[in-house]
């Protein structure tokens, strides 16, 4: 018996996955936002493992290691670039700041 | 051997050995400065043959058409290269032939900046041209339609006049967006063939036959006018070719107006009137009105430049209404009318772009204002000039008389008052065309002339060859108009039929 | 969960941990002498730093390297969530399993390989790539 | 564990293969040549081997790869547009001595393994997995901008974000796909019995608007520019081609053909006419030729997009002979800028100093003239036809307001693609200042090749269509 | 009752051994570098560490005005905590300890040893002060890479016995403990978990002679205690992990299993505190050397021989 139904975890894996949409939108500091898209994808995350569970397949679990190792490297190097630019002299991390891109 | 794929290719590998002589490596190991144009005399000169060939292969208009040759390229599409030759199209690609050969003794020998590009885009846009006036498979048809566009605009853009990017530009959108409107007209009508009958095919002959409800007729109809009525040009999309025509090099001036314009009334004839005739009957009173309306805002316009080149310009305009008028006239004579008029035009008007480039070429000024007197010094030119002038107002006795006359006649009996119109651009043309005349050759220069070179005799020559096929079209037109007619999608006979399905 | 009633242990043991916590940090604020800040003296409220006044921020920049750990970290840590997964069932999967452990620690040796090679797991001042001619010596300083 | 579950294409093993090969290589000596070097065969290799694979066939639908013609098409043309821009990138990487390079072809043909991995999925799991590790390698290369450090590290963080967002839209969709039906088969859910048929359109719309994103289309549009901007332009090129025609695949997979859920048919013809219109007006403005490539290249998205949105018989060729006009059109582009940038500014390439080019580098010049008509459309490039073959399906159809847009969106194209062809013919401002160049036989030969490809393809395209397409 | 007793005793026994333990560690210290440890206090300076404890209870319960208050206070609490949950699923007793049964108990304990870096990360950050921040970021680039090698180590211990949960390890090994099998895992997690708990020899995050006190530079009164403590309770834990993963946890003849266990457990103890009182302390380049340069390498080829050896057991009849 699973301690969580579907229905559930669903509710709670949308509501993780809004908050860090929203951080995602709102926030302007990359750390934030990098950290807001982690947020997301682990809410994906999860939600691959309770339907998983649902359906009793294994291959939510291995979905799961999946996003998990990839969510990981994404976040390494996210940070690696922020080094980058930190130590290229771009003292904020504010994601409006970048203007070297425009048309 | 079939001719018609040599009359299109011919061009394109002549003009491709004139490219590579004129490659500089090439050229100082040839030791010949002007390699490039004396290769595209040789390929035009062939051409001739070949045309000469085709032309007399059947003297006796047995049958309709002339010449068919097939062979599939995208079979899966339905799509083949079909090439047929009827007496219009054979009498334009003579025409082409003509001007271009003209185009060659009078203005292009002295191209020296990259004359092997040069030669080898005037050849490539010609090859174009012929393609367009062969093709009847209708994709094919498409092809050229808009391979002839890329030369002509690179001619513009780089060997042309001060403004001449703009106007490249220009002319190479107009014709496009018509053209873009051409390729959903020409999909539909595939792809309603290909509901009623399970065949997808791109054929001309087959598709004539496709039945389609007025209403979409109309619309497929209108999708071939526009990209027809932008290069003919019919008045509110015109805009493109005063500039065009004045910013281009010499040549091209002369392809533009001699050739690529009579494309459009090619087009106009072949598709517009032959595949939709119930369609084209019901447009017709908005398509004369145009008509009529190019004929006089061309002239009006005409009368009040300054330029000599856009003053032929918009005469050009004023003539090819003549040229709408008679093909939706829906009279055999108006017809007939038409595709005189537009071999008339053709030569009359290259000729005419000739002499202009050559003054231009001279002088260094397309300013009539500056520019006067020239009969005294250059009595040939002068005389070349008058001539072709007093030819484009419509003089009796040239073929432009013949070929307006006839439009008026044929319109007289639809509809008097737009005859009536009509016959006032006329009086307009005689207005610019003897404006012209006086200004330039007549008129006293103000300043000092300098000595400068007439015409030689052999440039002289040329000009002269289509002077008499002026006359001759003037006045003994009957020949031209049956060699030229027009031959219809639908076959006439048993036999007919047989001969083309394939 | 084998038995839920291990679940419900953990959960009051862990309890167990928070209230003792809470006492401890409760009692020690409770208990503590009190005395004024400025009864402490100067040297209370400036942080330690063996009797020298202490300038600047104390956010340093640190070495780039601190952050190379932690990518490492994450990476590998994560890379043996997938054998960990492998480990429970070695011989029920058979040499196909096997060998696609095997290839995946080659993957992840190799790296590791390049990694050392690139000086990316070298602490201190060296320089980080090697000279294209790739002898690997160290400038003399 | 049975036989089937290796089954595996050839060409993810032998890219795995030759990365592991480049890493070790790596790390027992550097050497940028030889780095590239692995880099061309491994791809060479892959690219023969397109149709083979290890293990058994895996029956019905349980496999995580699938091979069919499809997959051989797009799997080739991603290994070719990716061969070709390692060519492009050669001279670049070996020219810079001073700041290690070898990285640049391992991350290229790690982006190559996601898209072909991407191409090959039937499945989300590698899907996932091969467009994440297409993004994440191309956050490495973007920031390998030399020259602009800079705006390399910044246009990597935009995409980092943009495309690390997208991801997480996509994936939840996937998640909710997988909660509605209990498989990961690569497949529009079709929800179980007691499953809210509207949480499949919310599934739907997720894994959509995630694909588009990737895809550059145009509501979510706006990092493709920037970023191609802040890149190499190599690597400009394998954003514009690889991972777009790997997107592009999986999407013509997942949604079939035609099989789009009815309800979304709407937003869709809002999205291609948003994205055609849009592309193109963006493209106007442009003042950096990577840039209004960028935008050119959404437009492409769009027209692509009509033919997919318009099933018949001609629609399985029509999308097979666009994808690879668009593939050689842009990067024949490419590698002509790559072959002339020295010259120019570096990277930016602002329109105006491709002034002259053609008294210049006539040659160049003529290649890039051909390319930009055979994009705009023009014969006697493949692109021609191309276009011909997208609005013969839209018409098959009828989908005339999508086929109003086109018109539209190729005379707005026209004016800008012959705009550079314009500049390009202006005599150069200073006369006759010819720059010594260095002989380039690997980019010129690529421009060869590409050229022929577009004029030969132009003229005989019969030889390109094969109904390609799954299903 | 049981349920009940157990989850409620055990963080109170963990502490009072941890406490005792610094006792026992001065003692034994002094023993082997022949002085007198702490013997005035109670019989044999038995007391001596609950002396210690009052007195940090009545120290002054300082928080440094320039630190972050809320995280300078959670800090120690989270070190508290993440070590002593990590105890709930080790099997000290007949029936499997507090969660001994736990299908995921080894994942658990790595999961608490990762949330154990927040502790030093953030008393590190919250300090705002240099020598804290350094010591704090020291530790933590040692305890994650350390935590890395400590995973793998441990991969074949759980491919041996098929199992992550502790009670199953235990049980599987019956016929031989897992240090003869596993020497190389067991090597390679002894020097990881020395690393984790960062004691002597490896202390770098704490090393006095350049850092000050580390990360807890600026702390004082029960919150230090705390991070007294809880090191203490990491060597308990660690060393109680040895024993259940290598050494058979409470197998052993005749005796109850809580009393091998417990046997067993101080061994390995009293082998921590010899370790400090014998060997000096590396640099801290040469500590992440050794991790990534030789553990790391290490602990893959251990996995590699125990899946090779395991599927050749396997195929052979």
């Amino acid at each position: 018996m699973p301690v969580l139904s579907l229905n559930e975890s669903l509710l709670f894996t949308s509501m993780l996955f809004s908050v860090g949409l929203a951080g995602m939108l709102v926030r302007r500091n990359l750390v934030f936002m990098l950290m807001s898209l982690d947020v997301m994808l682990n809410a994906s995350a999860v939600l691959f493992v309770a339907a998983g569970a649902r359906w009793h397949d294994a291959s939510g679990q291995v979905m799961f290691l999946m996003i998990l190792a990839l969510a990981a490297v994404e976040t390494s190097v996210g940070l690696a670039i922020i080094l980058c630019l930190h130590a290229q002299g771009r003292p904020t991390l504010d994601a409006d700041t970048g203007n070297l891109l425009r048309g | 051997m079939n001719p018609l794929p040599a009359l299109v290719l011919l061009p394109i590998a002549g003009g491709g050995v004139a490219w590579l002589a004129g490659r500089s490596r090439m050229a100082a190991a040839l030791r010949v400065h002007d390699a490039p144009w004396r290769i595209a005399l040789m390929t035009l000169v062939l051409e001739t043959l070949v045309l000469l060939v085709a032309t007399l292969r059947h003297p006796a208009h047995a049958e309709p058409w002339m010449a068919h040759f097939s062979m599939p390229w995208v079979p899966t599409m339905g799509i083949a290269v079909r090439l047929d030759m009827d007496g219009l199209s054979l009498a334009l690609i003579w025409l082409s032939l003509i001007l271009c050969l003209a185009c060659l003794f009078l203005a292009t020998r002295q191209v020296m900046a990259n004359g092997g590009v040069f030669h080898f885009l005037l050849l490539a846009t010609l090859a174009g041209v012929i393609g367009t006036f062969l093709a009847t498979d209708l994709f094919l048809f498409f092809f050229f339609w808009e391979l002839m566009l890329v030369p002509m605009f690179v001619l513009i853009a780089v060997w042309g006049h001060e403004d001449r990017q703009r106007a490249a530009l220009k002319f190479f959108l107009f014709t496009q967006g018509g053209g873009l409107l051409m390729l959903l007209s020409i999909l539909g009508l595939v792809m309603m063939h290909y509901r009623a009958d399970g065949v997808l095919t791109f054929d001309y002959f087959a598709l004539a036959a496709t039945p389609l409800s007025p209403t979409v007729s109309m619309l497929l109809m209108l999708g071939f006018f526009a990209a027809f009525a932008v290069k003919l040009p019919v008045v509110p999309v015109h805009v493109w070719l005063p500039d065009a025509h004045t910013q281009a090099p010499t040549a091209a001036s002369v392809l533009l107006a001699g050739i690529l314009l009579k494309t459009g009334g090619y087009g106009m004839i072949r598709f517009n009137v032959m595949l939709f005739p119930d369609a084209a009957a019901r447009f017709a009173p908005l398509a004369m009105g145009l008509g009529v309306a190019g004929i006089l805002y061309g002239a009006w316009l005409s009368c009040s430049q300054d330029d000599v080149k856009r003053l032929i310009a918009y005469g050009s305009i004023s003539h090819m209404g003549f040229v709408l008028l008679g093909i939706f006239s829906s009279s055999p004579m108006g017809m007939e009318g038409a595709i005189v008029q537009m071999l008339a035009h053709g030569l009359s008007t290259g000729a005419l772009f000739l002499v202009a480039g050559s003054i231009e070429e001279r002088m260094h000024t397309r300013d009539m204002r500056r520019i006067g007197g020239l009969w005294a010094a250059m009595p040939r030119l002068s005389s070349a000039g008058v001539f072709f002038a007093v030819a484009s107002l419509g003089m009796p006795g040239l073929g432009n008389f013949a070929g307006e006359f006839l439009v008026l006649l044929a319109t007289w009996h639809v509809s008097p008052p737009v005859a009536v119109l009509a016959s006032v651009g006329l009086v307009l043309s005689a207005i610019y065309a003897l404006r012209l005349v006086n200004s330039i050759f007549l008129a006293p220069q103000g300043g000092s002339l300098q000595p400068m070179a007439d015409f030689p005799a052999r440039q002289m020559m040329a000009l002269g060859c289509i002077m008499a096929f002026l006359v001759v079209l003037g006045l003994y037109p009957q020949p031209f108009m049956t060699f030229s007619a027009p031959s219809s999608p639908f076959p006439t006979t048993a036999a007919g039929r047989e001969g083309h399905a394939s | 969960m084998e038995n839920a009633s291990d679940i419900w242990s953990v959960f009051i043991y862990a309890a167990a941990i928070g209230v003792l916590l809470a006492c401890m940090l409760g009692l020690s604020a409770l208990t503590g002498t009190r005395r004024r800040e400025s009864a402490g003296g100067p040297s209370l409220s400036t942080p330690f730093e063996s009797g020298i006044i202490p300038t600047g921020s104390a956010y340093l920049r640190l070495p780039a390297q601190y952050y190379l750990v932690a990518m490492f970290f994450v990476i590998f840590d994560v890379e043996t969530a997938f054998l960990f997964t492998w480990g429970t069932v070695v011989t029920e999967v058979g040499w196909i399993g096997y060998g696609a452990a095997m290839a995946f620690i080659a993957f992840l040796a190799i790296p590791l390989a390049y990694l050392w090679r690139a000086g990316a797991l070298d602490w201190g001042p060296r320089p980080r790539f090697r000279t294209p001619d790739g002898d690997g010596k160290v400038p003399a300083p | 564990m049975t036989l089937h579950d290796t089954f595996l294409p050839s060409p993810l093993l032998v890219l795995s293969a030759g990365i592991m090969l480049m890493l070790a290589g790596m790390a027992w000596r550097r050497s940028v040549v030889r780095g590239l070097s692995i880099g061309l065969v491994t791809e060479l290799v892959a690219l023969g081997m397109v149709t083979h694979h290890t293990g058994t066939v895996p029956d019905g639908s349980m496999g995580l790869f699938i091979q069919d013609h499809w997959t051989a098409f797009t799997a080739m043309l991603v290994l070719f547009s990716s061969a070709c821009i390692l060519l492009m990138s050669w001279r670049d990487l070996t020219d810079d001595g001073a700041r290690p390079a070898e990285e640049y072809p391992l991350l290229l043909l790690l982006g190559t393994l996601g898209a072909t991995a991407m191409v090959f999925s039937a499945s989300y799991v590698p899907f996932f997995l091969g467009l994440e590790i297409v993004g994440i390698s191309l956050m490495g290369l973007v920031a390998f901008n030399h020259r602009h450090f800079m705006r390399g590290c910044e246009a990597a963080m935009k995409y980092l974000i943009l495309s690390g967002l997208s991801s997480a839209v996509l994936l939840f969709g996937m998640g909710l796909a997988y909660a509605l039906t209990g498989s990961l088969r690569f497949a529009p859910p079709i929800p179980a019995d007691g499953m809210p048929p509207a949480m499949a359109m919310v599934a739907t719309v997720m894994i959509l608007v995630g694909m588009f994103f990737k895809l550059s289309v145009v509501p979510f549009h706006m990092w493709l520019p920037d970023v191609m901007e802040g890149a190499p332009l190599p690597v400009a090129a394998f954003i514009a081609v690889v991972s777009k025609i790997a997107i592009f695949s999986t999407f013509v997979r997942y949604f079939g053909t035609g099989s789009l859920p009815p309800a979304l048919n709407g937003m869709l013809y809002a999205v291609i006419i948003l994205t055609i219109l849009g592309g193109n007006l963006l493209a106007l403005r442009q003042s950096s030729l990577t840039r209004l490539m960028a935008c050119s290249s959404i437009a492409h998205v769009g027209y692509l997009l009509i033919a997919f949105l318009s099933p018949g018989p001609l629609q399985p060729g029509v999308i097979t002979v666009y994808l690879v006009a668009y593939t050689v059109s842009t990067l024949g582009v490419f590698a002509v800028m790559c072959a002339c940038s020295p010259s120019l500014s570096p990277n930016g390439a602002a329109i105006t100093q491709w002034g002259g080019l053609f008294f210049t580098r006539p040659f160049m010049a003529t290649a890039m003239s051909l390319m930009l008509l055979s994009l705009a459309g023009i014969p006697p490039g493949i692109g021609f036809f191309a276009k011909f073959g997208v609005a013969a399906t839209g018409v098959a159809r009828q989908r005339d307001l999508l086929l109003g847009a086109l018109v539209t969106g190729s005379i707005m194209g026209l004016y800008y693609y012959l705009n550079i062809i314009r500049v390009m013919m202006k005599a150069p401002a200073t006369p006759a200042t010819k720059t010594a160049w260095r002989m380039e036989p690997e980019l010129t030969t690529l421009v060869i090749v590409l050229t022929m490809i577009v004029v030969i393809g132009g003229l005989f395209p019969a030889r390109i269509i094969h109904p390609f397409l799954p299903g | 009752m049981m349920r009940l007793s157990l989850p409620v005793l055990t963080p109170l026994a963990v502490l009072g051994l941890a406490t005792m333990l610094t006792w026992v560690e001065r003692r034994l210290l002094g023993l082997w570098q022949d002085r007198y440890g702490p013997n005035r206090v109670g019989p044999g300076g038995v007391f001596q560490a609950v002396a210690d404890g009052v007195k940090l209870l009545f120290k002054q319960d300082w928080v440094p005005p320039f630190a972050d208050r809320g995280v300078f206070v959670l800090a120690p609490a989270i070190g508290m905590m993440t070590v002593l949950l990590s105890f709930a699923v080790i099997p000290f007793t007949a029936m499997g300890g507090i969660a001994g049964g736990m299908n995921v108990g080894l994942l658990f304990i790595l999961a608490m040893m990762g949330l154990g870096v927040y502790a030093v990360v953030l008393a590190g950050w919250a300090s705002n002060s240099k020598y804290a921040l350094l010591g704090g970021m020291r530790a933590a680039a040692q305890m994650i890479s350390y935590e890395v090698f400590m995973g793998v180590s441990l991969l074949g211990v759980v491919m041996a016995a098929g199992s992550f949960s502790l009670r199953d390890i235990v049980a599987a090994q019956g016929r031989v403990w897992f240090v003869i099998p596993q020497c190389l895992g067991f090597c390679v997690f002894m020097l990881a978990g020395i690393a984790e708990t960062h004691r002597l020899p490896f202390d770098l995050p704490e090393g006095e002679n350049e850092l000050g006190a580390g990360f807890h530079t600026e702390y004082s009164g029960l919150k230090f205690g705390m991070f007294f403590i809880a090191e203490y309770a990491g060597i308990i834990l660690v060393s109680a992990l040895v024993t259940t993963l290598y050494l058979g946890g409470g197998l052993g003849p005749v005796l109850p299993a809580a009393v091998w266990f417990t046997l067993k457990t101080c061994g390995m103890v009293m082998f921590f505190i010899l370790l400090r009182a014998a060997l000096p302390r590396p640099r801290y380049d040469q500590l992440m050397a050794l991790g990534w340069k030789i553990l790391l390498p290490l602990s893959l080829l251990n996995v590699m021989a125990t899946g090779t050896i395991m599927m050749l057991r396997a195929t052979t009849p």
